[in-house]
């Protein structure tokens, strides 16, 4: 049950999984039956459950997610690949206006999820995107973030036996990141967010692919005396804000990691949301480590100077410490 | 079940565009006394299209649609009151008052929804094609986009998608011309819709959608097709509308003797309706009934629609927001 | 030059200005030369510069924007009328891809304005979507949110004579509102709020659709002894952080009114920057009064229980004051 | 400015083509090596079509293209250290390092970008058409894709409106059979790209791409065609890509013959090599001269990219940071 599996493995077992037990479950998408996707995600389901399931698609975006769309309203329960998440540019529509707005102007549920690759990693401007704070913003839609093999197995489940539309977002970086998976029904519950450090003194708040960051700045906090409570959020809609606002009423201090480019991005509703819900008991502002307005570029030092670093957040808990402790 | 062109089923075709006609005349009446909040898209000349593709399909089969949706939904055997209650923005229509003139559906009838995006609709009943296909449950899907679609990229891609996946999908494109104001000619190169499409390997046919019967053995063949395996059929049905784009609307974009032609020469009901009392079929009587029903029912629709009450606002959140966490 | 003209007349003076003055500028959208677009914003203008400048499209909105991109390449200074901002989703790469990361690619300037109706009005769910914070997310776009003719035309101008893609949002229930406007060279800069109310005991926040209904929740407080100040923001990036955090440091509270679903939209950045900014000012949480997490329903009672109200906005007013007053 | 097609002249245009060859192999190279962040699309076997396309156009004409775009930037006449250097992330690159491989330009040139977004290209092109239309530049703007464009719908946008817009406008779709690992055939309704874009209105042709005189010629044609004001021409140039879509691919989604087949019957550089040194035109001895030519620019081009320095962090904010009162 608890073999150590990669990122991507992890996914792979939970559609495996599915597909076994579901006849209606399956996958479009590009170059999944040979070469199992861009990043193994689904390699070797092909020769398992055929090319009806695993099922390749043209480069037709909109025509990908609106046969998934479809499909959910006629009994399957699809899961379409869009690759890298740039790519959904091509398929708004039928996302925003259609997967997500059905059940509320229809009734009729559309259980279908998007998986996609995300995060900030290399390739230039048009492949480094980050917008999961517009899924989150679309009423009618659920956006899954996993960091963790676990929790990308056990999320993907619940999407996947859930009667709503789920956007699943997967770090590139962390594609190769190996750990334990739960069982067959090991589910991880939408808009639960876990605590992957306790402490006193601050509440971290990241998801995805700045969890492992967040937790390095909390060792180095915890090396000068400060105690960070890490909270990995793996949903950012619906948003586990029982999880925040108890941890900050605690340790009267947040600062809120995300690597999308921060303005009006997610990490704005949880600092947001945090003060309107903690005020009393904040004893100094919440702050942001985020990656600077920008859009991506291609070399790696001008990257690294773009994305939220360790020093960065610890440089944010100083902050917000420092200032109103006097 | 192709149908057979009997003389009841000839006089039940008529009586049911009789009743769209109606319908769209007083829904538009309706909205220009302010009961309809953002007004109608009246489908008035289109009624044949409607009618004929509709009585060649499975009670099974899956319809979608666009802006101008009403007559698809009467012709799939919606109620006219129930639909008029929709309009109108109240609790007893067909979405509660909560999706409105664009977004009609009935799952009862395999009617998955009319649609506010432009080329949206084909897309679904592609979709919902495939799920037809692989659940193996002999389903046709229906998807019909207006001419303005035809500009639209998205829907190429649905119609290629149905294509290499062979899916029992029929296109049905209702060229009237204009989308809104744009005539069709001005801005699609290459001109012909049916050339255009067998580009992307669909056979393609151009039909007489002002005449019923045309349009019911179209649609019949193609959904012959469809259930052999042979994959995914589209048509090219030339319409009209009467009226404007959307309700009062007057533009200057065509001529009073274009409108006049189309309504005097080949209008649809008339077409039928005069070549059933020609063969004896139906009485000047037995039109008058017909005519004199629809009234009634459209009628009753309003009084329906304007008794209705008002949806309240514990209807109005989004379904998912009733569980999980958030807030 | 201050004649009093409606929301769309201003936008048709500023086209009509500028074209005139500058034969690159051009407008590109559906149903535009007859009918001067849904909103009556370039009536006339076809007979007077001509169908290649007044230039009819089919329903091609990935065409329109990426001829807009080009032209703006190559010279032009065009302007794509999108009709609703629903329809950009039709164009999400060419905005978001192409348009907005040009210059930071290829340091070309694309001096493109694209034009589109929005906020929330009749018309059922897939006509009245927000996603004004989205492209507020997007580095390289600006966003300009006009709530009186005055702004149309000064942002419009300013938008047409920038270097940068404009996303130029207009009100569709303001199309008829009647007001003054400036002469030919008076500009509003971007990034410049307007203070329309002084006041001392609390600032709210707001911009296009929602400035009227603040500036009458303003007036129900004054009644009951509470002196709101209302900036309107005329545009959301830029965003004129100063000029909302100055007025908070003096006023120590602050609301947020904004007319899209709250979720992590535009609300929660400004929200989340004024605490950031003026956390020791503060008196109380920066409250958000926008609309609920909802797709936008048919019938007119459903939308009002939706919206932001004027009593919503004084209720939150006394939210932030009365629970830490004591 | 239909090249003549001189000796001189194809000895350049081969020259071209093994430069091309060169700097892909060992950008390729480079790649595996990690110099390369995020790996390259390497285009050995395409040098036909960017060279032959680009000796048809004037200086002014504008060139826009996808995610394989090497060839395009060289045979436009890119400096090949700047191109390395920008494949390498620094300083010294066409853009600095904060554009990347797929995000090529040289203004100076025409070269108006390379685009990661599959379909993207041939939109700026065409928007660029219009530009040049309007503004009466008497330029021709040519927009590079991919087969897999051919499934996009955003591709056919872009033909139709340069066809209602009758503007100055080549579209290329460089057909190397798959997209990624995907076989054209399998994913392509139709299966004729040339009839699909017929559909459209466009004119349309097959060419061969690997004899660099046909598509030369092709395109001379179709740029007499855009500047005699009738508008835009599709072309297809089929061709085939001899490695890997991306760095190090190896599928099994093609057959070991087929890709030797292609290599060895049909080589572009082969080809003309032969037929110039059949005509005499070319020595043994000249056409090492060539090869030992391309070998030094592009071991040049490495050293110069190797030895350049990493961009410094203040130069990436985007411009419009630099204005305005936004954080
Ligand atoms: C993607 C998109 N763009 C624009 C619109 C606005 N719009 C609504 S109906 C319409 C015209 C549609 O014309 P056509 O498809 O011919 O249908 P008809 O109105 O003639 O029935 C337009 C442009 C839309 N709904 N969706
Ligand atoms: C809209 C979009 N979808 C998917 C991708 C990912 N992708 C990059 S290249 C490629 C294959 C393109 O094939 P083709 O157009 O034939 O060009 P080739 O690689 O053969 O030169 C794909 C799918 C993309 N870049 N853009
Ligand atoms: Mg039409
Ligand atoms: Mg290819």
């Amino acid at each position: 049950m608890s073999d150590e599996v990669t990122y991507s493995a992890a996914f792979r077992e939970a559609v495996r999984d599915e597909m076994a037990k579901d006849d209606t479950v399956f996958v479009i998408g590009t170059d999944l039956y040979h070469r199992g996707g861009h990043f193994a995600q689904v390699l070797g389901l092909g020769e398992e459950f055929g090319r009806d399931r695993i099922r390749d698609a043209p480069i037709s975006e909109a025509a990908m997610v609106a046969a998934g769309v479809g499909a959910a309203m006629n009994g399957m329960r699809p899961i379409v690949d869009l690759n890298f998440i740039d790519f959904a540019f091509g398929a708004m529509d039928e996302i925003v206006n259609q997967a997500a707005k059905i059940r509320f102007m229809l009734g009729r549920p559309v259980p279908l999820v998007i998986r996609a690759s995300s995060g900030i990693a290399l390739g230039g401007a048009q492949h480094n995107n980050s917008p999961e704070s517009w899924f989150a913003n679309v009423p009618g839609l659920r956006v899954a973030v996993p960091a963790t093999p676990y929790d990308v197995k056990g999320l993907m489940k619940t999407a996947l036996r859930g009667e709503d539309p789920t956007i699943f977002l997967m770090h590139k970086k962390l594609s190769a990141l190996r750990g334990p998976v739960g069982g067959l029904d090991d589910l991880v519950p939408f808009g639960s967010a876990v605590i992957r450090r306790p402490g006193d003194d601050c509440t971290l708040v990241c998801s995805g692919g700045t969890v492992a960051k967040t937790l390095e700045a909390a060792e180095s906090l915890a090396a000068s005396g400060v105690s960070a409570e890490v909270i990995d959020l793996r949903t950012l809609y619906p948003l586990d804000t029982e999880a925040i606002t108890t941890s900050v009423r605690r340790t009267g201090r947040a600062v809120v990691v995300d690597e999308a480019p921060g303005f009006s991005s997610i990490a704005a509703e949880i600092a947001a949301t945090i003060q309107e819900q903690c005020f009393e008991y904040l004893d100094g502002p919440v702050l942001r480590a985020t990656s600077t307005h920008s859009s991506i570029p291609y070399s790696p030092p001008l990257i690294d100077a773009i994305l939220p670093t360790v020093t960065g957040i610890v440089e944010r808990v100083r902050q917000t410490s420092e200032a109103f402790s006097a | 079940m192709h149908d057979q062109e009997t003389p009841e089923a000839l006089v039940e075709w008529l009586a049911a565009m009789l009743l769209i006609r109606e319908f769209e005349e007083q829904a538009e009446r309706a909205s220009l006394r302010g009961k309809v909040p953002g007004g109608v898209h009246p489908a008035i000349g289109q009624e044949a299209v409607a009618v004929g593709a509709m009585r060649a399909l499975g009670p099974d089969d899956i319809v979608t649609g666009g802006h101008r949706p009403h007559h698809h939904a009467l012709a799939r055997g919606v109620d006219p009151a129930r639909l008029m209650a929709e309009l109108f923005g109240r609790e007893t229509g067909l979405g509660h008052g909560i999706a409105g003139s664009m977004h009609l559906s009935d799952f009862s009838r395999g009617y998955y929804g009319s649609n506010g995006i432009v080329g949206a609709s084909l897309g679904l009943a592609m979709g919902a094609a495939l799920g037809a296909s692989m659940r193996g449950t002999g389903q046709v899907a229906v998807g019909f986009v207006g001419d303005g679609a035809a500009n639209t990229g998205r829907t190429w891609e649905f119609v290629n998608m149905a294509v290499i996946w062979n899916l029992p999908l029929i296109a049905i494109c209702e060229n009237n011309l204009y989308a809104v104001e744009t005539f069709i000619d001005n801005v699609m190169g290459g001109k012909s819709m049916v050339r255009r499409a067998e580009g992307f390997g669909i056979p393609a046919f151009e039909v007489d959608g002002q005449d019923i019967h045309e349009v019911n053995r179209a649609v019949a063949t193609a959904r012959e097709r469809a259930l052999a395996g042979d994959g995914p059929t589209f048509l090219e049905m030339r319409t009209y509308r009467y009226h404007g784009h959307e309700t009062g609307d007057k533009g200057v974009y065509r001529t009073a003797d274009e409108v006049d032609r189309w309504r005097t020469e080949r209008d649809p009901i008339a077409r039928l309706a005069s070549s059933l009392q020609a063969s004896g079929d139906l009485s000047e009587q037995g039109l008058t009934e017909l005519q004199e029903q629809a009234v009634a029912r459209v009628a009753d629709a309003l009084a329906f629609a304007d008794e209705s009450p008002w949806p309240s606002a514990s209807t109005a959140p989004h379904p998912t927001d009733r569980e999980g966490s958030a807030r």
